[in-house]
């Protein structure tokens, strides 16, 4: 059987290309597809299946959230200012710029411009890792104050913030405890979108990798168009996360 | 053999694939330009309107704000508004599946309160 | 039910009595077998019409009697016929099912109340009147009988099958079902939700007795102290008196009949008040704060048992006057047991 | 080939000439790595199908224990701990590890590529990805029950799951998650490939049902599993850290576990029949030699129970202190969804009518299937009716109900489908009269365990119990000597079919005189399935194509 290995490409297994599919120009194009188009569109569409599922997996936290905040708003609002307004905002606008970072990748990618795709994605590395460190430092800081979720959870700021030196009303006890709901829903929606950063991040790296070795200079670009899809995704999760997260009631009712 | 019949000996590659393919668009960096201060823009707007007290309008608006930032994203950094219909359709799915998990599962806690009758 | 009441004892007699069928021993029984033999009908002659279809085809359409098939695309008629049909009986069935489920689930205003708590792995019953049982419960002939259910720990799920009712006892939520039982005898109760490594064991006797047995076996069995007595003593030791005192003066609304009214709370809403509402006010005061009141209730999660909080609710749904409750504080600062009826004159019913 | 008029359609080459194509997938390569870094769909359906099947004897096993247990009311044979992590790694088992990738990931593996005239699924590789998730999550059960079990039942119900429990929750839990991965990913491979490779001349509606029972099948796992996936991410944070999404003494509503988990857990009873019920398609329509009688309906009934499947999961909670109001709308959209069922099943029955109708075992399984599917289905129809539901739920009445679905529906279908299937995946025979008498102890083993849970459910037997009242001891010894039966009938498949690998006779291209793109083929197939992209020039289930082109075959021929 003649069979040529297909020098480039880790991701597949098959890497044959067969003697009756010599019509095949690129070396990246699977076997089993007629032609590049039909590969292209089915990545795509794969892609996107796959956000979908993503939206799945975020939307029952989301209605956590959406429930436990009506039920106990009063704690949630408390909580929810207890969050940095101005690192909030920023890391927003980090992630936007890293966003669209990734997004003129694609473009360089598109155009053949290996140069612009490497530092783009390079970019879009730099700013996912501020994002990252700007996270850890809030976490830090409710670890700090015991924010964290679990035994050590402490409600005495929200009991009596006078005494910390905050502008709130002071919560019931019960209420105060429904904060530690908050928190949780905090750390865990936060927890889980940095977790799909840190993914993204190492597939980054990878592509970043393949891009400087010129995998995508030939007009094949497929992998990159597919993770800046996953990558806007997670954009697109803080864009939620944001408002619903640092910004429940930040004007003085009274 | 046997499987012979059914095959032809012409067939064109272009067939096989989605007949509504789309051409491949490339948006331009301006665009994207656009799109990015844009985003920008609405980060400080959200941020702001919510030091506002505008009863419960702030949450609409919050939302509102994060819906319309998502679109923009959607369309144009995930070249959503240049693919084929399959794609849209795929998107809108998601998030109507979305609304059926929020709407149903609320069906029971709102009118859990109601009691019997 | 189609049947003529004489076939239809005889058809579940005869079907007990060969312990293919439960007893029928509570006054919603004869309805929920209704609905099931219809179902089993339907499910009898829908599965016969499925086998007779595929048996005479299969006679009459086997290859040595027809040995060329002829095609036929389909029939949007006959398509409709199975549609419709099915639908429409099911249609029924939901009708039937919804109707019967709201019968099953709202007590008349007559019924008696009873508590259940349920742990792992037992079933406690509470009666207004103090008597306790473990994985037991005694119960009239021939009155409504509510129960009044909450899990101290995971669900479980209170079974009679006699009777044809069953409910989710929940942690952290008062659950309701209701009965009348028709006939004297021992029945099974049941959890039958898994609750962990005992749930098997998690089961119980329902007892009926004629009413004047009931009465016997209530006298008999009395621990001295109804519900309401226990909570009074719990509402003076908590000190909930300090402020529901009843007094004008006082720091929480008066408490005195204020069970099935409307209150309205401070965000305006009006709130119709049960016995989830009063247990919930005890554990999450700032979600309930009356009008006119400030928010400064603590907590009592963690410090009641669930026991604790039926007699506490036992209690204040029976208060009819702060009478007792301002006595309990007097008293209970000199030491002494307050008088069980107010001397004449007293403010007894003030309550609106 | 004898063209005579029999009780059979069997045509199998001349035994003393024929032989096993040269090359075929199982021979293309050699040597284990090349099976385990495959990237051929029909290698991998065959990965899949080994450890399905290893799996479904563990969880077999289990079941075997627990009707053991059950044989008297006393609690004998083990202590309670274990037998409630009998039921639970029953559960687990049986749902998550056979019969939600059964016949999707076996024969939907192998087919879907072939039916529609394409050389492989869309991505070989996130494919075999796919079976490595399976097989973590199959291992980490595994170690789960080895480290010393689970208790949670399959239901993982909270707070018992989270607070109350110190056994291997987090373990049983994460493999699920990473389980849900393999079925998201064959899912997601299925729905790229049905909408993205479909050969020319391929369209929609000659599509054969098979393909679009795993179509809308897929739209369920791509969409439902990952709601599952972060439910059992909350209950395994909750344990980890001792807070109360779910916990209602800090708050949280025990009952948002129980809406996220059945949000895919009622889906998922459809991802495990409708591939089934694709099945039974095709088994019907060849053993009776004629087009499935009103393609469309059944086509679209397929997509309908998916999209319904999705609006009605709170029937499981009817008596769990949900709103009567929401359980009235859930009731009600619950009847609805038992409808396209219902026109899948007369469609079926009128398929066989003027057919010429033969009575091969793949059709015995079918015909075992539609009967007991049936009964399945309208004791579903109990339980969703609110006032029933509220004697019948959480009794063996839905035990059995359940089974009827999943094991008279599904391992029967899957059962069909391979035996219909096995002469393509393998290139051999069984022998006939063994499979046949298999399919009849399976069907009569089946009727005598469940059936009489029935009746115990009615009387209030509750489901998960160790131990229970005596007067219920005669229908329980039916029940589980019926299950030694149904044992009986699950493990001669085993063997012969084990046989028929070295010792089946040669089946040749199309055994069935069958019409799919698969038949026309060789079998085994070759690695890329097609010498040439094939065009699809008529319907779905076209049997006079099928004459005129065996009838050129033989003109030329000679």
């Amino acid at each position: 059987m003649d069979s040529a290995l297909a020098t480039t490409d880790p991701n597949m297994p098959e890497t044959e290309v067969h003697a009756e599919h010599e019509h095949v120009a690129l070396p990246q194009h699977r076997h089993h597809f007629e032609t590049e188009e039909q590969q292209r569109e089915a990545g795509s569409f794969g892609m996107w299946l796959f956000l979908l599922t993503e939206i799945m997996f975020f939307g029952g936290m989301f209605f956590a959230y959406l429930l436990y905040r009506n039920w106990y708003y009063p704690a949630f609002a408390v909580a929810s200012n207890q969050l940095s307004v101005p690192l909030g905002t920023i890391n927003t606008a980090v992630l936007i710029t890293s966003g669209f970072c990734m997004a003129i990748g694609v473009w360089a990618a598109e155009v053949r411009k290996k140069g612009v795709l490497v530092a783009m994605l390079l970019l879009t590395t730099v700013f996912g890792l501020i994002f990252l460190g700007v996270k850890y430092d809030e976490y830090h800081e409710k670890y700090e104050l015991h924010h964290i979720p679990g035994d050590s959870f402490n409600t005495s700021m929200f009991t009596n913030p006078a005494g910390y030196g905050i502008k709130e009303e002071p919560l019931a006890p019960d209420m105060a405890q429904k904060t530690q709901i908050f928190f949780f829903l905090y750390f865990a929606m936060t927890g889980m979108h940095a977790l799909h950063m840190i993914i993204g991040i190492a597939l980054l790296l990878w592509l970043t990798w393949r891009a400087q070795r010129g995998d995508f200079s030939s007009g094949y670009v497929a992998p990159i168009e597919n993770f800046g899809l996953y990558w806007h995704f997670v954009d697109i999760v803080w864009i939620f996360l944001f408002p619903l997260l640092y910004l429940i009631n930040r004007h003085p009712l009274h | 053999m046997a499987h012979e019949a059914i095959h032809t000996d012409a067939h064109d590659p272009l067939n096989v694939t989605n007949p509504e393919h789309a051409q491949h668009h490339i948006v331009t960096p301006l665009q994207y330009g656009y799109v990015y201060v844009t985003l920008l823009l609405f980060t400080g707007i959200t941020a702001a309107a919510a030091y506002v007290n505008l009863g419960w309008a702030n949450p609409v608006i919050a939302l509102a704000i994060a819906c319309f930032k998502a679109v923009i994203v959607i369309l144009f950094f995930m070249h959503a508004a240049y693919q084929s219909r399959l794609i849209k359709m795929t998107i809108g799915a998601g998030f109507f599946m979305f609304l059926v998990l929020v709407t149903m599962t609320l069906t029971d806690y709102i009118s859990r309160a109601w009691g019997l009758w | 039910m189609g049947l003529s009441p004489v076939l239809w004892q005889f058809l579940v007699k005869w079907l007990h009595n060969s312990s293919l069928f439960p007893a029928e021993a509570s006054g919603i029984s004869p309805y929920v077998d209704a609905l099931y033999f219809f179902l089993v009908m339907m499910t009898i002659v829908g599965t016969a019409l499925v086998a007779v279809l595929l048996l005479v085809f299969s006679i009459r359409y086997r290859r040595e009697k027809n040995p060329v098939a002829t095609q036929i695309e389909g029939s949007t008629l006959l398509e409709a016929t199975w549609t419709i049909i099915p639908l429409a009986i099911f249609l029924v069935t939901f009708v039937w099912g919804a109707l019967l489920y709201f019968r099953i689930y709202n007590p008349p205003a007559n019924a008696m109340n009873i508590y259940i708590v349920g742990k792992q792995w037992m079933w406690k019953a509470e009666h207004p009147g103090g008597q306790h049982e473990i994985n037991a419960l005694h119960v009239p002939l021939g009155k409504p009988v509510q129960l009044t259910m909450i899990s101290q720990d995971v669900f479980h799920s209170f079974s009679i099958p006699d009777f044809r009712i069953k409910r989710e006892v929940i942690p952290g939520r008062y659950s309701t079902v209701w009965f009348e039982a028709t006939q004297v005898g021992t029945y099974h109760l049941f959890c039958t939700q898994y609750c962990g490594t005992q749930h098997s064991g998690m089961v119980g006797e329902v007892t009926v007795l004629t009413p004047q047995d009931y009465k016997k076996w209530l006298d008999q069995s009395t621990s001295g102290q109804s519900l309401a007595q226990n909570g009074e003593r719990l509402f003076a030791s908590m000190g909930c008196n300090s402020c529901h005192s009843g007094t004008a003066a006082a720091r929480g609304p008066s408490l005195a009949g204020v069970y099935g009214s409307k209150l309205t709370l401070t965000d305006g809403s009006q709130i119709l008040v049960d016995d989830a509402y009063l247990r919930d006010a005890i554990l999450n005061p700032s979600k309930h704060v009356t009008a006119g009141f400030a928010p400064i209730m603590p907590t009592y999660q963690g410090q009641l048992s669930e026991d604790g909080l039926i007699d506490l609710v036992e209690f204040i749904k029976n208060m009819q006057s702060n009478y007792r409750v301002q006595q309990t504080f007097v008293t209970s600062a000199s030491g002494e047991s307050a008088p069980t009826t107010p001397p004449q004159g007293t403010n007894e019913t003030v309550n609106p | 080939m004898s063209a005579a008029i029999g009780n059979t359609i069997v045509s199998l080459p001349d035994q003393t000439t024929a032989q096993i194509p040269k090359r075929n997938y199982i021979n293309n390569e050699h040597g284990l790595l090349s099976w385990l870094l495959t990237g051929d769909h029909k290698r991998i359906a065959i990965l899949y199908l080994i450890s399905i099947t290893f799996f479904f004897f563990i969880g077999g096993a289990f079941a075997g224990l627990i009707r053991l247990e059950l044989l008297t009311p006393q609690p004998d044979l083990v202590s309670s701990d274990t037998y409630n992590k009998f039921f639970t790694m029953h559960g687990i088992i049986m749902i998550f590890l056979f019969l939600v990738p059964s016949v999707p990931a076996t024969l939907g593996n192998f087919l879907i590529p072939i039916m529609l005239g394409a050389k492989d699924l869309a991505f070989p590789k996130i494919n075999l990805l796919s079976w490595y998730l399976y097989v973590i999550g199959g291992t980490l059960t595994l170690a789960a029950l080895v480290l010393g079990g689970v208790d949670t039942g399959w239901t993982f119900t909270t707070p018992l799951s989270t607070h109350y429990l110190n056994t291997h929750v987090i373990t049983a839990a994460m493999a699920i998650f990473i389980a849900g991965f393999a079925s998201i990913f064959t899912g997601l491979n299925f729905i790229v490939t049905i909408h993205r490779m479909r050969c020319p001349g391929m369209t929609w509606f000659r599509m054969p049902l098979f393909v679009w029972a795993h179509y809308a099948a897929s739209l369920l796992m791509v969409l439902g599993t990952p709601v599952l996936a972060i439910a059992l991410v909350l209950v395994a944070l909750e344990r980890i850290f001792g807070i109360g999404v779910f916990d209602p003494t800090k708050g949280g509503d025990p009952l948002l576990f129980q809406h996220l988990f059945w949000f895919y857990s009622h889906p998922a009873v459809y991802i495990m029949i409708l591939p089934g019920m694709g099945v039974i398609s095709e088994v019907i329509s060849t053993f009776s030699r004629k087009r499935i009688f009103g393609y469309t309906a059944v086509a679209f009934s397929s997509v309908a129970i998916a999209l319904f499947g999705f609006f009605v999961w709170e029937h499981h909670m009817f008596i769990m202190g949900v709103s009567n109001y929401s359980a009235l709308v859930f009731s009600l959209l619950t009847m609805l969804v038992a409808v396209p069922s219902a026109i899948k099943i007369f469609n079926w029955a009128f398929t066989l009518q003027k057919g010429s109708i033969t009575f091969e075992t793949p059709m015995l399984y079918s015909f075992g299937f539609m009967g007991l599917f049936t009964i399945g289905g309208l004791t579903g129809v109990f339980l969703g009716s609110l006032g029933m539901d509220i004697h019948l739920t959480e009794t063996y009445f839905i035990v059995a109900h359940f089974h009827f679905v999943m094991v008279g529906g599904m391992l029967m279908a899957f059962l069909a489908g391979i035996h219909f299937w096995w002469p393509k995946m393998t290139g051999r025979m069984y022998p006939e009269s063994l499979s046949k008498l298999a399919a009849v102890t399976t069907f009569i083993g089946f009727n005598l365990t469940f059936l009489p849970q029935f009746i115990l459910g009615y009387l209030g037997m509750p489901r998960r119990y160790h131990a229970y009242p005596p007067e219920f001891q005669v229908l329980n010894v039916l029940s589980t000597a019926g299950a030694t039966v149904l044992g009986v009938g699950y493990m001669l498949p085993m063997l012969y079919l084990a046989w028929s690998l070295k010792y089946g006779a040669i089946a040749g291209d199309n055994p069935w005189q069958a019409t799919g793109l698969e038949w026309q083929i060789q079998s085994p197939p070759l690695t890329e399935n097609f010498t040439e992209t094939p065009i699809m020039d008529h319907e779905a289930y076209d049997y006079e194509w099928l004459a005129n082109k065996t009838k050129k075959e033989v003109t030329t021929v000679g």
